[in-house]
């Protein structure tokens, strides 16, 4: 697959540092998937569609490339090459969806396709001003909890706080979550102690896209090809696979 | 099955062995390729220092196959050491040999790397000396002449002489088997052919090179025609020499046509994006039932067979057949 | 259709070219090819003597490119000329050039071809130093390296000094930029870029080479990348000299990259078996389109573009966009 | 596409020097397309193929190649690549085959692949001991007129003989023919001093088989590409089509 040039159709500001970019193109994917991003002769990055009709992705700027993409205009051309991975499937009839940082993106696209499903979602930041797609997660019908690490939203602190009593509470046929590396960590060992099976978006150093390179490798798997989300059962030691006990 | 393999002085469990800079990266990687079948595990190229690799895009499919720049990203020597010692101890149970790949930007620092790797005492070390994505940075690549090639054969020998030596070969060249003569004359163990082929791709649209290193390596199905004849050629030049022929095999059968092209063992890399993470185990199985329906009992069975040719029992004219 | 193609002192009325060996044993063949839509076209390279060519297989679709080894059969330079003769004639109201392809086993050789193939008043002579496929009768092809590459174009310069003369190079070398500087600088007026890719296919259930003559060259699109790397670098080393860009060009898109790579024309080979007898007029045809719907007048509008970097705007950090 | 091994099934004599060859293999293919035999390390030759399902084709000895397949016995193994060119179409309900040698091998399998014509075969040899499929064709319920060089069965001469008066006689729409030049050239003329439409298939010489080296070239077409079979029609001077024509 080589890239393809697409042009921005519109741009949307989600917070103080992070933007939407809609794109004249039409994919099939599952939420969770992402795509390369190229700006010829600059530089490749790796980004979460947030929808695939029309190609969206939410941008976070925080280094060269990031702030060069938030640069750029309706009519500007970005080549993209996807969709790429494994997404979420969306299993079960009552979800929890943890996001933290742009990794919320995801989770609205996974909200949005899994419709009948009651579905809670918590999302974490640094400050208010950081917070993403809480909106959005309302709108797709998510009942939506709000964390933030000073408090200036929801409740005080990380998003592990509100999940660990929702998640002992029980009623949740399964977790999906989506941010950074601790965050991910601490949600696995939640969900392996109150035995819920979850899938867990990771972020890796992508180079090659492909499978090939190890570049994105995570517990000897590559992410690229075999992620980013993993997924394991945690309902039953009896080795009940995950899409069996939905 | 009936995929023993000796290669020098190691019986390997198959043939298959992963080549470098697939998912090389990691103990557990090399671990998964070793369980997934492989008879042989390369480690991605080691360099003297760490390298952060190219920009991306490093990597592209177009249609034919692969293209690619990664450009030697690696942790570099010292820290390398510490993921062979791991991938050592991983790949105990499994039987499957260590190769240790490793580059470096002049003859001397070949020895040198060689010296800091032999220190995690992989069964095999292995001499990148034609990745053709670093040329801007060091000239061209050491695999190009027969002297440069041999230079670098002595040196890595002569700073480590008790690990067997493989030397990877590039296709770039008119006459590939008077390279691997001269490495085999300066001391190489084995040969490894091919790296990839230079290549470049454009994006019309933006009329710019897609790799950031503009030029790149092709490897994958496109490659496969060219790796056979590198691999027959080298055998001709070094019948003894065992060759691990690498280049686009994707299947059973492509392993096959290697064996009998002059290799003892067959790289794969590329194939794990055609055919998926389960590529390895699919090449080897796939090998095992065609060597098995083909009434041969082992890879050796089929080894150089192209260079035997059949003999048709030509009389004169047959008599038209009375029947 | 903006096609016009300044070349030399010719301006051919398109940047499509018919390559050598494809169709061009006869002026029926080589006249069908110019009413294609083809701005010139290369005969079939002829030597020195008759010569019967290669015993079948000869050419081989192996999935993701062609592999052949015609072996040159030609009714030598001698007959080509009216072969040539006839050629020029019908296609005096195409506007199409006639390249007539030639090659030998000597450097003298190469002249007196030249010379005797000149009677025919072609556009312009080609010189074939780069076919792999009588590597084995004669040695290294001359294409191998920058001296015996010079000293071809040295000897058919002089023998033929008013007719400007094309050196057709060959992607098995570590540096083609060097070689093409080398031919320039003995008087070469163009380059074409590139012949072939040795390699070779083994069926597995002989366990023999498919080809006849064992080893074959590589063309359609698993050369694609390798020719325009080859085109790329060539430029960069003459970057006055024009490019017949040449190697698994099978769309209008690839022409337009091959333009892009730094080439003047496109040589168009293996594509009629991948698309049929027209494809030389689709892919000039997508090829005017592209230009067109790019908004370009002409193939030159495009040409080297790959070698113009764009530049963007990098302010220092962009406050947040207030909207 | 690669050589394919497949098994001789079984073998029949057709006349002093001619054998057929049955394959394990099965296409789907037009009379008059050929196929490439190979035989490792010694030479691939082209030959009609007389039937496809299974693969069949019908060989003269006249020089090593040939005389090395008629060394083989079932169960020894040749290598096809096919089915290569294009063949006849069958075309309207009264239809003249003309063979000479063996070129009646394609006309068989066009008479059985148009059942429902009334078909008219003239089969020419040098001796009667060289004529080929004339009872074949009179099976696939063809009027079979043969002719011999030396008289020793039919009418003494050329097929063009025969033809002649019968296309004289009219009430043939198509005329179907496959042997040497010289024969073709004349029912050539013939067809189209006659005004009738005529699908000729010319032998070449075969290299490449893909179209591209040119070695098989007639009147600037590619044979093994574009024929072996060119078809004209003669019948009319407006530019009404052979397929109208029926
Ligand atoms: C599967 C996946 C999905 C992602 N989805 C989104 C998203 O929806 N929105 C978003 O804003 N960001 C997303 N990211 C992160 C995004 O790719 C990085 O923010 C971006 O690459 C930064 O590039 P830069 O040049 O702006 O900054 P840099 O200064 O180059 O990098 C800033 C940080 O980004 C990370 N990064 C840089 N290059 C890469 C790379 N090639 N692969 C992975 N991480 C890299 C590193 O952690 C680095 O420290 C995703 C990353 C991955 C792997
Ligand atoms: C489309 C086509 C269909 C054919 N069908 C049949 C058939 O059904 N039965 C049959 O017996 N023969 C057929 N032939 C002819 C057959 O290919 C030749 O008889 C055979 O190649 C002879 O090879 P040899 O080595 O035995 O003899 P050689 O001594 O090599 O040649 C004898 C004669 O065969 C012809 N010939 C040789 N090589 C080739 C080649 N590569 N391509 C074309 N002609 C060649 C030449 O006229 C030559 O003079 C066909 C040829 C073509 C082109
Ligand atoms: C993404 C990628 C990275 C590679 N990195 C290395 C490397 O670090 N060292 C090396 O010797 N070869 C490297 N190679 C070349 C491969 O080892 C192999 O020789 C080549 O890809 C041909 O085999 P394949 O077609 O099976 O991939 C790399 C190839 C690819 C595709
Ligand atoms: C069947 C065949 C015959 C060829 N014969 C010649 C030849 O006689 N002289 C020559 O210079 N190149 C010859 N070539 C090489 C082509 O001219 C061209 O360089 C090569 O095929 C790459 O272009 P392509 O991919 O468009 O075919 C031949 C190629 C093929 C496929
Ligand atoms: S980015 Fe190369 S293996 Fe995932
Ligand atoms: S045999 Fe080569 S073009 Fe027909």
């Amino acid at each position: 697959m080589l890239p393809q040039a697409a042009r921005i159709v519109e741009t949307q500001r989600e917070n103080a540092n992070t933007r939407t970019f809609v794109f004249d193109a039409h994919w099939r994917a599952r939420p969770g998937q992402f795509l390369m991003a190229w700006l010829p002769r600059f530089d490749e990055k790796p980004f979460s569609l947030v929808d695939d009709d029309p190609v969206t992705i939410t941008v976070a700027a925080v280094g060269p490339f990031t702030r060069l993409l938030h640069r750029l205009e309706p009519g500007d051309r970005v080549w993209l090459r996807g969709p790429l991975g494994r997404g979420f499937r969306p299993e079960g009839q009552r979800m929890l969806l943890v996001g933290g940082g742009y990794g919320s993106a995801p989770l609205d696209f996974l909200a949005r396709r899994a419709k009948n499903a009651a579905i809670t979602a918590v999302i974490g930041a640094r400050t208010a001003a950081d917070l993403l797609f809480v909106e959005r997660l309302a709108r797709s019908g998510a009942d939506v909890q709000v964390t933030t690490e000073d408090g200036s939203a929801g409740e005080k602190g990380l998003v592990t706080a509100v999940v660990e009593p929702l998640l002992a509470r029980g009623g949740f046929d399964a977790l999906y979550a989506c941010g950074p590396h601790g965050m991910l960590a601490a949600l696995e060992a939640l969900a392996r102690r109150h035995r819920v099976p979850a899938q867990l978006s990771w972020e890796a150093y992508m180079r090659c896209g492909l499978g090939l390179c190890g570049s994105c490798e995570h517990q000897g798997r590559v992410l690229c090809l075999e992620g980013p989300v993993l997924s394991f059962n945690n309902c039953s030691s009896r080795g009940r696979s995950f899409t069996r006990h939905v | 099955m009936p995929l023993l393999t000796p290669f020098l002085h190691l019986t390997l469990p198959s043939p298959i062995v992963l080549a470098s800079g697939i998912w090389g990266t990691s103990a557990a990687l090399l671990a998964r390729a070793a369980a997934a079948g492989c008879g042989a595990v390369t480690s991605k190229s080691a360099g003297p220092e760490p390298r952060r690799g190219h920009v991306n895009p490093t990597c592209i499919d177009w249609g034919a196959g692969l293209l690619n720049a990664i450009g030697l990203p690696n942790p570099g020597a010292t820290h390398e050491v510490d993921i062979l010692r791991e991938a050592k101890a991983e790949l105990a149970h499994t039987g499957a040999a260590l190769i240790a790949s490793f580059f470096a930007d002049t003859v001397e620092n070949f020895g040198r790397v060689a010296a800091i790797l032999a220190q995690a005492q992989p069964d095999l070390l292995e001499a990148n000396i034609s990745c053709p994505n670093v040329h801007s940075e060091f000239g061209e690549p050491f695999a190009a002449t027969a002297q440069s090639a041999a230079a670098v054969t002595r040196a890595v020998k002569q700073a480590v002489p008790h690990i067997p030596l493989i030397v990877k070969l590039a296709p770039d060249t008119p006459n590939i088997g008077r390279i691997a003569a001269a490495v085999v004359d300066a001391g190489a163990d084995a040969i490894c052919a091919i790296n990839t082929m230079p290549g470049m791709l454009i994006d019309v649209e933006s009329g710019q090179p897609i790799l950031h290193n503009r030029r790149g390596g092709v490897s994958g199905p496109a490659l496969f025609p060219i790796a056979l004849r590198c691999v027959y050629e080298i055998h001709q030049a070094v019948p003894n020499t065992p060759i691990i022929g690498t280049g686009g095999v994707t299947t059973g059968k492509d392993a096959a046509a290697m064996l009998m092209a002059g290799a003892t063992a067959v790289g794969v890399g590329s194939a794990i994006h055609y055919r998926g993470p389960d590529a390895l185990t699919l090449i080897r199985d796939e090998l095992a039932a065609w060597l098995d329906s083909h009434g041969h009992d082992s890879p050796a069975a089929i080894h150089a067979l192209a260079h035997r040719e059949p003999r048709y029992d030509l009389h004169p004219t047959p008599a038209p057949i009375p029947k």
